[in-house]
């Protein structure tokens, strides 16, 4: 319990050492508004009023990725507890048991990802 | 939990992370010498002895820059990105043990005496150690896409997102390729790993002890490709060479921190070194023994300097030492960063997927099965 | 007051600050990151009741990995086309909050009134204990195995599902 | 002044208000919200506040099979956020919008 006192502890300093960084330079630092100065960076030509073209064509593959991250994330950390007890278990005498409950867990993980790799729905080459 | 013992933690916290700040211009230095020493060049030596005062110039000049927020951002998120990227790496970096302990002998102090007092070194010591800096190194997505958001600008956005998948992606294969070292030491506190990995090498194959007495008793020996495979992964958790792709100059102008400048920058770079120092720490603490020295036992340390010194006084040196082992090792993975990043060519994106999900993912999962299965057949 | 309650009403700002921006924020961007706060609140939360390795678990899935979903979608959507109308929709729902309300005194009201666990002489003793994440592998992978290996059925259908999903091309609506 | 104390010292009851609190501004959400995406944020909301009913009856009567059932929660938790992004970003080809709304019509 006294360990979330210490982690939050650091979470104020690092956060205030931030913050006190940020505060120190725009105080020290000088104060020249100009319009061009504020625009978005565009390489030199001129800035397109309304951005609207990225959102129009979704890159598919981001979210896809991004969900199937979640979902292979999941089966990695039913996998942490599993790695604490191994061990044990093989000297109590159940390492088959947790052996074979768990390989079935990974031959559907291979099951999943064997297939997202043949649909091609991790190719980003179209 | 009275006075001193908090008054000694919170300095304790203070310096390991001022550890961590100060290692960031001295590394900013290295990347840059070393750079120049790869490509034959001199780097910067102007400024001090072996230019190593640039730094100090350097972040005085980044405190007199202007602060500014471009015109489609949000002033609020824009300011938050570069704050919130240092939690990650300073958070992860305290849950490390980075010494022996230190103990400190009752005293007195208004008109009482206290302790006496046995602190780790290191800001907290959790249980889940391992899980926990799994947890908090996973936010570090967040600083890039509100840095991306934030600028109100395509370049910083797109970058942002291929930062983010990049990083979410490799973060499968860095939790798993962590799953074969856990199922040999069986825990995930920081400590009993860094204690089972003291003494000469040992396992056991059946009844038989085997011990292998030129060798350290370190993780690599029991899992070369899972720290290998830690390893890279690490590179592209980070964002560096090979796998800078979300900052890629050519095709993005320079990522999600396009807009960024001055401080604000340099607040990204310590968080992006503290990633460094967090990845350094770990693949020292998982498989490289942590602060232990092969074929120093600390006890034995201890006896030998007491041979010839106070006993006090040995008492430090002994945590020095063990210190600085520890640093020296954490410096070693540091300069591979620097010495890859300057010497491999980066990966197209496509690639860098394919490694992530085709390659390093299915390897790791081989390395988990095969541990589990040695490790049930040689019991 | 003991430590434990001190984290309580400390934790419970932030929680309740992210939980009601929420449900409030016009911009469904800071919605997303004000559920973040209130998920690592919750984190925090969970840790302070022993649960360390259920709040790692929180941290690295709710906040590290769905949160992330939910804000790269909402960065790829059309950044001004969200954010419009919101304010006035729940302005205009006077009924609904009544309703909820009312659903919120009346469940308050039951927490509060029943004796058995809120009569101080009758407070449970407190269970101190940490649970171990041992104990907690023990009870998953021997009490509740077949739980888990339908979770993992049901992952890999969701893998296959979303990718399906993802190939439906869009076009107009006819 | 012992009421005033007696209410800050933290019970089982305090972890079950500030949970019921947490579901129903989650349900508040689901019911004025209009966007998708939202909406699917304010069931993460609730979910979250049973997680923490769970834990915390898990703590106070000392069952640490509580965990193992918020251990489930959030597998299915997450599982429903990916899928019903999916949803959401199908929709979102396919209409051009996400306010919940103005997709009324069940015909394809």
């Amino acid at each position: 319990m006294s360990q979330m006192l210490w982690i939050g502890i650091l979470t104020l300093i690092v956060i205030t050492f931030g913050a006190l960084m940020l505060g120190v330079a725009s105080l020290l630092g000088p104060k020249v508004k100009s319009l061009v100065k504020s625009e978005p960076y565009e390489c030199g030509i001129p800035v397109p009023d309304e951005d609207k073209s990225m959102s129009k064509t979704i890159p598919v593959q981001f979210y896809l990725t991004a969900i199937l991250f979640i979902l292979f994330d999941i089966e990695i950390i039913f996998m942490f507890p599993w790695a604490l007890i191994y061990k044990d278990g093989i000297e109590a005498g159940q390492g088959p048991y947790l052996l074979i409950s768990m390989g079935i867990f990974i031959a559907l993980f291979v099951v999943g990802l064997v297939w997202e790799i043949s649909s091609k729905a991790l190719d980003w080459e179209k | 939990m009275d006075f001193f013992y908090i008054f000694f933690q919170v300095i304790k916290m203070l310096v390991i992370f001022l550890l961590m700040v100060t290692m960031v211009p001295l590394l900013v230095w290295v990347e840059r010498r070393g750079s120049a020493f790869i490509q034959n060049r001199l780097g910067p030596n102007r400024v001090g002895p072996l230019g190593l005062l640039q730094l100090l110039a350097d972040a005085v000049k980044f405190f007199f820059k202007e602060e500014f927020v471009p015109k489609n951002g949000y002033k609020t998120i824009f300011y938050l990105a570069p704050i919130v990227a240092l939690i990650p790496g300073a958070i992860a970096f305290g849950a490390i043990p980075l010494g022996i302990p230190l103990d400190i002998g009752a005293f007195n102090a208004f008109g009482q005496t206290w302790g006496p007092y046995n602190l780790g070194f290191q800001s907290f010591e959790l249980g889940i150690g391992v899980v926990f800096v799994l947890a908090v190194a996973s936010l570090g997505g967040y600083s890039l896409l509100l840095a991306g958001w934030g600028s109100g600008n395509k370049y910083s956005m797109m970058g942002a997102l291929r930062a983010c998948a990049q990083m979410i992606s490799y973060e499968l294969a860095l939790g798993l390729s962590l799953v074969g070292i856990l199922l040999i030491y069986g825990t995930f506190s920081f400590n009993d790993i860094v204690n089972m990995q003291e003494g000469p090498l040992n396992f056991s194959i059946g009844q038989k002890d085997i011990v292998i007495g030129f060798l350290p008793n370190w993780g690599i020996f029991f899992q070369p490709l899972g720290a290998i495979l830690f390893f890279v992964a690490t590179f592209a958790e980070t964002n560096r060479a090979p796998f800078d792709l979300p900052e890629a100059e050519a095709e993005l102008v320079a990522g999600f921190h396009t807009e960024y400048g001055g401080l604000k920058m340099l607040l990204f770079f310590i968080g992006e070194y503290g990633h460094m120092m967090v990845a350094s720490a770990l693949m020292t603490t998982l498989f490289f023994g942590s602060y232990h020295i092969p074929f120093v036992t600390p006890d034995g340390l201890l006896s030998f300097l007491n041979s010839f010194m106070g006993a006090g006084f040995a008492k430090w040196i002994q945590f020095l030492i063990f210190h600085i082992s520890f640093m020296l090792k954490v410096i070693f993975f540091l300069w591979v960063f620097v010495w890859v990043r300057w010497t491999v060519p980066r990966f197209r994106y496509d690639q860098l997927m394919d490694l992530g999900w085709k390659k390093m993912l299915p390897w790791a999962l081989f390395n988990t099965v095969v541990t589990a299965v040695a490790m049930l057949l040689l019991a | 007051m003991d430590l434990a309650s001190v984290f309580f009403w400390i934790l419970s700002i932030p929680i309740l600050v992210g939980a009601i921006c929420v449900v409030f924020s016009k911009n469904p961007l800071f919605s997303a990151l004000f559920l973040v706060l209130s998920m690592v609140g919750l984190g925090a939360l969970y840790f302070q009741l022993g649960a360390h390795f259920i709040s790692a678990v929180q941290i690295a899935v709710y906040a590290g990995a769905v949160m992330v979903l939910f804000v790269m979608v909402l960065m790829l959507f059309d950044r001004k086309a969200v954010e419009s109308e919101e304010a006035a929709v729940i302005k205009n729902s006077q009924f609904k909050w009544l309703l909820v309300s009312v659903f919120l005194g009346l469940m308050l009201g039951l927490i509060f009134s029943q004796s058995f666990i809120a009569g101080p002489d009758t407070i449970l003793p407190e269970a101190t204990s940490v649970v171990s994440t041992k104990e907690l592998g023990n009870l998953l992978y021997f009490k509740n195995i077949l739980s888990f290996e339908i979770l993992g059925l049901l992952l890999l259908v969701i893998a296959v599902g979303v990718v399906s999903l993802s190939r439906i091309e869009g076009g107009s609506d006819d | 002044m012992t009421d005033l104390l007696s209410f800050f010292q933290v019970s089982l009851n305090h972890y079950l208000a500030l949970g019921l609190i947490l579901f129903t501004l989650g349900l508040a959400g689901v019911f004025i919200r209009k966007n998708l995406i939202v909406i699917l944020m304010c069931l993460e909301l609730m979910l979250n506040a049973v997680n923490l009913i769970f834990v915390a009856f898990s703590h106070y009567q000392g069952i640490p099979l509580g965990q193992v059932y918020v251990f489930f929660i959030m597998t299915v938790a997450a599982a429903e956020a990916g899928v019903g992004l999916a949803i959401a970003i199908s929709i979102y080809k396919r209409f051009g919008t996400i306010k919940m709304d103005l997709l009324t019509a069940l015909k394809g």
